[in-house]
């Protein structure tokens, strides 16, 4: 599917979303430090705020990484400088499955998820945050 | 009020006051004037009910300097007072014993002369309707629609004191005590300018909204001081009344209870406290909820500081249209 | 007697407007005062009580004397012009009526206060008889009837006709110029006015204050009065302000004052308070240091001192504003109350 | 009526070129205060000068206005051409017709008409101003320091070697403070104690210093010149008079099991103990809380071997009045707490530990004897990460927000020591910058690097954990752009410090002011950097904000030469434009003293004479010793019974009169 | 009263300016020769936090026609926290005339250092244009002052 998007408005209005400013970042590294996700992860919190802030949005939209974040906010807890990349990540995921048909969970792709030991509490928040 | 006369009896009988602070019944069914009784005259006269609207805290700046110890009946209002006045160094506290009193809202006559009652001469109160005798005729009206102004945005519950006289539990008034500023605000400057004008005009400099004031407490008003450069007696232009007003209003700026003294008594009718909420709600959106005489610690809004205080031209943004 | 539907009395206004300045009493954001006449005024003839009374048209609150230019080093002294446009006051009750009386013996008894006298000359009073007194009216305690105030012309506004009645010269002369707008009153109308005069009266009887005893206040026991301790027990409660002094009709004391405008000096006098600290000041400090001295003397001189020099005249006509006014609700007939019996009663 | 004289100065064509001078010496002449003008080419000139001299005997003029130049440049000459004439120097006022009127304007008219304007403003301020004298006080020729750590004692010597007499007050039983535990100092690697030690036996045996070791300043009083402070001397129960120091009753004392504060807890201590071996004064202390004769009544050991009859267990608490005329605050740091830390494991993790820890594993008096062991068990590390930057530069509420200075230095000195001890050892370091202005330091740094091949890692770390008897330290590594899991024996947190937690309270005793970290504020940033706001409280050390020693030891003796300066004087003579309360309209609110910066008000409460006044009243006093006359006070009085000298409200307004005429 | 139409209305502006910033940044626009019309006339005070909001109403009773301080930006005041203190009181006092409907942009406060000489000249300027646009004081000033 080819999608126009202006990366570097997009980029803007996912920093407008999160609430989140990069300038504040003094490149510490401790939220990349802290992620449990980080192997899975082709970007990195810390990359995540760079890369917003050049507006270097395509290779972000376009990359895994935001579905393999836990959201376990554990880079939020712990920036010194109450940047939150982890709200960055959110807002990029957000930016992804606004776009049309980009959900990353379809419905008919649920039931051969399920698993005996799955709660069902995971199914529907995993739904709310993979989709529209 | 018995239970206020019959604590008022025991720390008569037991010593530990000499003399009470309180209100006496006056000509009408509605007139009281502050009153100091003495063990020795007892409390005949005393009378606390729906027309003691006096904030006494006052006058404890003179009682509490003189011998023996008085008893002060302090509405939940009149409490926050009594703070800043303690704050401000101007009771002698070891010669004062506080007891805060229910309150559930005063009667303004005024408002029942502007309804068209004349020639009143008796009030009954009823539960929440009061029953209004005139020479004219007798009338029915709603207790809240005749409320002080004061009473009907007031939110304050008592602060602690020597004593704590409970009353039965009431609905408080709920009108939102900004909510004239706000209106005033949402004029254009020309809509404001006149309607202050109009005020203002009014006014006769009778000073009685400074001189009832807590705050206002100088042994020597700016405006009564030849030598401060500004003292004027009388309004003998347009600025002077806008000048006195200002002045007024910002020298109780973070001082101000908002007990809302100055309005009642003036007798022009000029709602003063408008100019007193503006402050206190600027203070309140620009420094953070600030209520004056929540204690006797604090410092006041303007005598304290933030290095990320917001600029003066924040006024150019936010001020009215 | 003439008369004139209230429907109309625009036009009554409009005529005296033609020849002279109008005051009347005029409503202005909840509160009505004597004010100039304008065409978008709110005329209250039937409110009883204005806040102030009606004794600006003389004595107004501020007025300039005279002024001082300074140009380099040399001063000019302009005095006051002298010259004033004849002015028309009306609405005016029989208590403020009666404090004109009181404010000439102070003010044209020689020397005369020129600034006064030219208002008086310039001025016309026209009253109006009482229509519903209220429970703070008193004004009969000092012989004054409602009903039958004194002024050049006297008028009575019963149910929606305002009758006029010119009584001296000065109020015959102005009638006949604006006779136009009138029609003349029938026996049927003076009956009607006759009829609410009497309703009045009958409710004056009936007020509170009506039977108030000034007998010790004969001029006999002035520093007996003086010296009762009992004024330490009323002047307790005083804020030491002015509204009593300010609504008062009869109240005359005044200060003087320069106001330098940066090219000058302009001279006026506002009314002062013997309530207030700083009331007679001089050099050596103040002749009344405490508030029970200033209380005392505005009541003294209401009804000690002044009576004394003016054949038993009181300063006070009982209009009852301090008593409605007073933030503290101290007052004039508190005062007679108590002082008006002996201490040992 | 005052007799004015004004000066119009030409500044040769400098305000002649742009400014009718005639005309404005004319305009003067009209002023009704003004009995004398003229116009001159140069009046700061000695003939211009001399021309003003003239003039103020000719004509008997009580003040004089110089239509000139900005007061700024030469407000000072023509107040001494005044006080040489016979008049009081705060008889001058200076309208400024160059910078702010020639200068800036281009049309003579405009620019002419402007110059009137200013010179009457001049001329109606002048009418209202009051000769005014300076103050006079006395000077107490003692100092008094708070803290007895280098900055204390740095600071002390340096004074008490002018030849004043300086007292120490400490709180811990010995000088010596932070640097005393530290092992060696960067960039030089000297021990620590080496150079301490000296100094602190220098101060034990200068005659001019006084320690008060293990005592608190209770209260201060006083002003610039003439404080008095009121010492707590703690009990220490044992006789300092008497006591010899030969420890035998520490070696008596059955209470062993005492964390040892000097060590940071690392081993432990006798209940009566020395701090250090070198500790000034050499004197034992009883920590009453573990004392077997206190919590039992029953042992009294150390009584029964002291030799000297040196131990009191009845001792109570004593106070010292003294008077100062300068009080030095010197009141150091500490490290902050690392509880709310929790991802870095310290506290649960054994081997993790702070920086000051490590200082106290490598020292050679130190509970390990100079060994790196791991506290966990003792075993020496193979690996050992440091972590930089633990605390500070942070905005959330677990940190601080500045930058702590000196651990990109200590860790570096730390990685050099480790490598150099121990070479087969790894050594990583975790950090976001490495800082090192200073001279040598770079350099030092560099060593680590090159020489010891310590291996700095750019990123911080996220998490720390215990997995098999190892400390898995989880951070990233930001130019390598990947996660790291570092297996390490031994974890050192690079903790953020913060001035010591009796800080606070010691400036609102002396009505220094303090920023929002609890750092004593200076008196300017750049130009007064030693001082308080409060006139006569001087600040060295760490107080201040973050130092290394070497800037410790320099601004100590910069707070030294200041306190010198000002007991050399035997007088101090004020300012003479200070704030003033006139108790006739005073009611003693208090709102002035809560926006005085320099605590320069107080309230009395006594009989107020004026007309028709007598009666006991609270008023403010304000000590012109100790206003500065910024007039702060005066806006906040709303009875105008607070006025500032040579800017009366009645000045200012005749000012602003003027302008708008 | 006759008005002159070609006669350009010249405004009076009161500028305070602290002795230690603000006052040195004026004289360093002087310095630089920056120009700024002469409409605008200092009255050097030691500290912005010694104008009384009476000084300010004083001005425009007189016939002010805008009052603006100046003083040293705030964490830079030579006193320390005179600045702050002023900061609180000015915003104080503009939002009262404001909510008298009186022109907000009449007032003004801005930090100007001792090294901002073009700041100052530039902050007149910009001033005295605002002030101009607005034309004459009306509302805030006595009559009688009137020459």
């Amino acid at each position: 599917m080819s999608l126009s998007i202006n990366y570097k408005a997009e980029a803007e209005n996912i920093l407008k979303i999160s609430g989140v400013n990069p300038k504040k970042c003094m490149k510490c590294g401790k939220c990349s430090g802290a992620c449990p996700a980080y192997d899975s992860m082709e970007y990195h919190p810390h990359q995540f705020v760079s890369m917003v802030q050049d507006g270097d949005l395509e290779k972000l939209m376009k990359s895994d990484a935001v579905f393999k974040c836990l959201s376990c906010f554990a880079c939020i807890e712990r920036c010194p400088r109450s940047v939150a990349p982890g709200k960055l990540v959110e807002a990029v995921r957000l930016a992804v499955i606004r776009k049309q048909g980009m959900n990353r969970l379809k419905p008919e792709d649920i039931p051969c998820m399920l698993e005996e030991e799955l709660p069902q509490q995971a199914i529907v928040s995993a739904f709310r945050k993979y989709s529209k | 009020m018995q239970r206020i006369v019959d604590k008022i009896n025991e720390l008569f009988a037991n010593g530990t006051v000499d003399r009470v602070l309180g209100w006496k019944v006056g000509e009408f069914s509605y007139d009281r004037t502050p009153y100091v009784f003495t063990k020795e005259g007892g409390l005949d006269g005393f009378a606390y009910d729906s027309f003691c609207a006096n904030n006494l805290s006052k006058y404890l700046i003179a009682e509490s300097r003189k011998e023996g110890k008085v008893l002060v009946l302090l509405k939940p209002c009149d409490t926050y007072s009594y703070n800043q006045l303690v704050a401000e160094n101007r009771i002698k506290t070891e010669n004062v014993y506080t007891v805060s009193i229910p309150c559930k809202g005063k009667v303004d006559v005024e408002k029942l002369k502007a309804m068209g009652m004349t020639g009143i001469t008796d009030i009954v109160e009823n539960g929440e309707e009061l029953t209004v005798t005139t020479l004219y005729g007798d009338e029915k009206v709603n207790r809240c629609d005749v409320l002080c102004e004061k009473c009907l945005a007031c939110q304050k519950t008592a602060k602690e004191c020597d004593e704590a006289i409970e009353g039965e539990a009431y609905e408080k008034p709920h009108k939102d005590r900004f909510a004239t500023v706000e209106e005033l605000e949402a004029m254009s400057p020309e809509e404001r300018f006149a309607f202050w004008r109009k005020e203002l005009s009014k006014c006769i400099r009778c000073n009685a909204c400074r001189n009832v004031c807590p705050a206002c407490s100088y042994i020597k008003c700016v405006f009564d001081n030849d030598n401060s450069g500004i003292a004027s007696k009388a309004n003998t232009d347009e600025f002077q009344e806008n000048m006195f007003h200002i002045i007024r209003a910002f020298h109780v700026a973070g001082r101000c209870t908002d007990c809302g003294e100055c309005s009642r008594v003036c007798p022009q009718g000029i709602p003063l406290h408008l100019l007193n909420r503006k402050f206190i709600k600027e203070i309140n959106e620009l420094y953070g909820e600030y209520q004056a005489g929540d204690n006797t610690e604090s410092r006041g809004p303007l005598t304290s500081f933030t290095k990320e205080d917001c600029e003066p031209s924040i006024v150019y943004e936010k001020g009215g249209k | 007697m003439l008369k004139i539907s209230m429907e109309n009395i625009d036009k009554l206004y409009a005529a005296i407007k033609e020849s002279r300045d109008l005051f009347l009493p005029i409503e202005s954001a909840g509160q009505v005062q004597f004010a100039e006449y304008t065409d978008d005024a709110v005329v209250r003839l039937d409110v009883l009580k204005t806040v102030k009374s009606a004794k600006d048209a003389f004595f107004p609150q501020s007025e300039d004397l005279m002024e001082f230019k300074v140009c380099g080093k040399e001063i000019d002294v302009i005095p006051p012009s002298g010259d004033m446009k004849e002015f028309v006051i009306m609405g005016v009750k029989a208590c403020d009526a009666k404090s004109f009386e009181i404010l000439d013996r102070v003010y044209l008894k020689e020397p005369i206060d020129s600034y006064y006298a030219l208002r008086r000359e310039k001025g016309l009073v026209v009253v109006q008889a009482c229509g519903r007194p209220e429970e703070s009216c008193f004004c009969n305690v000092f012989g004054i009837d409602a009903t039958a105030p004194v002024g050049d012309v006297v008028t009575y506004l019963v149910d929606g006709t305002l009758y006029w009645d010119a009584q001296t010269e000065k109020g015959k002369e102005l009638t006949e110029k604006i006779a136009s707008v009138f029609d003349n009153a029938d026996a049927n109308d003076d009956a009607k006015v006759e009829a609410s005069k009497a309703e009045t009266k009958a409710i004056m009887e009936k007020l509170p204050f009506a039977n108030l005893d000034l007998s010790r206040f004969n001029g006999e026991n002035m520093m007996e009065i003086f010296k009762d301790e009992r004024w330490n027990e009323l002047y307790k409660a005083c804020l030491g302000c002015g509204t009593c002094t300010f609504v008062c009709p009869t109240c005359q004391c005044y200060d003087i004052k320069d106001y330098d405008t940066g090219h000058g000096i302009k001279r006026f006098r506002c009314w002062d308070s013997c309530m207030y600290s700083d009331f007679t000041m001089m050099a050596h400090g103040n002749n009344r240091n405490s508030q029970m001295e200033r209380f005392r003397q505005r009541f003294m001189h209401k009804l000690v001192y002044y009576p004394s020099n003016n054949e038993g005249i009181y300063s006070c006509v009982g209009c009852g504003r301090c008593v409605n006014k007073c933030p503290i609700s101290m007052n004039i007939v508190k005062v007679i109350k108590t002082m008006g019996v002996t201490d040992n009663e | 009526m005052q007799r004015i004289g004004v000066f119009v100065c030409w500044c040769g064509s400098n305000i002649a070129a742009t400014v009718d001078v005639a005309a404005v010496a004319e305009a003067a002449k009209l002023e009704p205060a003004v009995a004398f003008a003229t116009d001159y080419q140069y009046m700061c000139s000695e003939s211009g000068q001399s021309m003003i001299k003239d003039a103020v005997k000719e004509h008997n003029l009580t003040g004089i206005v110089i239509a000139s130049c900005s007061p700024r440049m030469h407000e000072t000459t023509f107040r001494k051409t005044a006080q040489a004439a016979g008049l009081n120097p705060y008889m001058v006022e200076i309208a400024n017709l160059r910078e702010q009127c020639s200068w800036v304007h281009k049309n003579k008219e405009e620019a002419t008409e402007k110059a009137i304007v200013l010179m009457r403003t001049a001329v109606a301020k002048l009418t209202l101003n009051q000769p005014l004298i300076a103050g006079e006080s006395s000077v107490t020729k003692r100092a008094l320091v708070i803290g007895g750590g280098i900055a204390g004692i740095q600071t002390a010597l340096d004074i008490a070697d002018a030849g004043y007499e300086v007292d120490i007050v400490e709180k811990k039983p010995t000088i010596g403070g932070k640097m005393a535990q530290l092992d060696k100092t960067f960039p030089t690697l000297d021990c620590a104690a080496c150079i301490l030690t000296p100094k602190m036996v220098d101060v034990a045996t200068n005659d001019k210093i006084t320690i008060y070791s293990y005592s608190e300043v209770e209260e201060v009083k006083g002003f610039v010149g003439n404080f008095t402070a009121k010492i707590r001397r703690k009990a220490r129960y044992v006789d300092e008079e008497l006591c010899t120091g030969c420890g035998a009753c520490t070696e008596k004392c059955p209470s062993k099991k005492n964390p040892n504060e000097f060590n940071m807890g690392l081993d432990n201590r006798t209940a009566i103990y020395i701090p250090f071996a070198q500790a000034v004064p050499k004197v034992p202390v009883i920590d009453a809380k573990n004392c077997i004769k206190f919590k039992t009544g029953k042992c009294g050991l150390c009584a029964t071997v002291c030799p000297s009859n040196a131990i009191k267990y009845d001792q109570e608490d004593t106070f010292v009045e003294e008077n100062y005329g300068a009080i030095v605050v010197a009141t150091g740091f500490n490290p902050i707490k690392l509880d709310e830390f929790g991802e870095l494991g310290y506290g649960q993790i054994p081997d993790v530990i702070t920086s000051l820890e490590y200082e106290r594993l490598m020292n050679a008096a130190g509970p390990t004897k100079g060994h790196v062991l791991r506290p966990s068990d003792g075993k020496k590390p193979k690996k050992i990460v440091f972590v930089q930057c633990v605390g500070s530069r942070g905005q959330s509420c677990r940190e601080k927000g500045y930058c702590s200075k000196i651990c990109c230095m200590y860790t570096a000195k730390h990685a050099i020591l480790t490598k150099d001890h121990y070479p087969e050892m790894d050594v990583d370091v975790f950090y976001i910058d490495v800082r090192t202005p200073g001279k040598n330091y770079d350099e030092f740094y560099r060593r680590a690097v090159e020489e010891y091949d310590v291996n700095y890692i750019k990123g911080q770390v996220g998490k720390i954990y215990e997995e098999n008897g190892k400390v898995m330290v989880q951070g990233s590594d930001m130019l390598g752009n990947k996660q790291l899991t570092v297996e390490a024996d031994l974890v050192v947190l690079a903790t953020a410090i913060e001035p010591d937690e009796t800080a606070r309270s010691i400036g609102t005793m002396l009505t220094a002011s303090m920023d929002t970290n609890d750092f004593f504020t200076e008196a300017h940033a750049k130009l007064r950097p030693v001082e308080s706001p409060t006139a006569g409280i001087y600040l060295s050390g760490v107080c201040q904000g973050p130092k290394d020693v070497p800037e410790t030891v320099s601004q100590a003796g910069a707070a030294a030469s200041k306190v010198i300066g000002l007991l050399a004087k035997d007088k101090l003579v004020g300012n003479p434009c200070v704030a003033g309360s006139n108790p006739l309209l005073c009611n003693g609110c208090g709102q002035c003293a809560n926006v005085c910066p320099y605590g320069a008000i107080s309230y009395v409460e006594e009989e107020v004479r004026g007309p028709g006044v007598r009666e006991v009243r609270r008023y403010a006093v304000v000590n012109e010793a100790v206003c500065q006359g910024c007039g702060a006070c005066t806006v906040t009085c709303p009875s105008g019974a607070m006025d500032l000298k040579g800017f009366t409200n009645r000045q200012i307004m005749a000012e602003v009169d003027a302008i708008c005429k | 009263m006759q008005v002159n139409e070609n006669k350009e209305f010249r405004p009076r502006i009161v500028a305070f300016c602290c002795n230690w910033c603000s006052y040195v940044g004026a004289d360093l626009a002087g310095s630089s020769r920056m120009e700024y019309p002469a409409d605008v006339k200092i009255i050097r005070v030691p500290c912005s936090c010694r104008v009384n909001p009476m000084f300010i109403l004083r001005a425009f009773e007189r016939g002010a026609d805008g009052v603006i301080l100046c003083g040293c930006h705030p964490g830079d005041c030579h006193y320390s926290t005179g600045n702050y203190y002023a900061r609180r009181r000015m915003t104080m006092l503009f939002s009262m005339l404001d909510y008298l409907g009186i022109e907000k942009e009449r007032t003004r406060v801005e930090w100007v250092s001792a090294a901002e000489g073009a700041k100052f000249a530039a902050t007149m300027n910009e001033f005295i244009d605002t002030v101009k646009n607005l034309g004459e004081n009306r509302k805030l000033r006595d009559l009688r002052c009137k020459e």
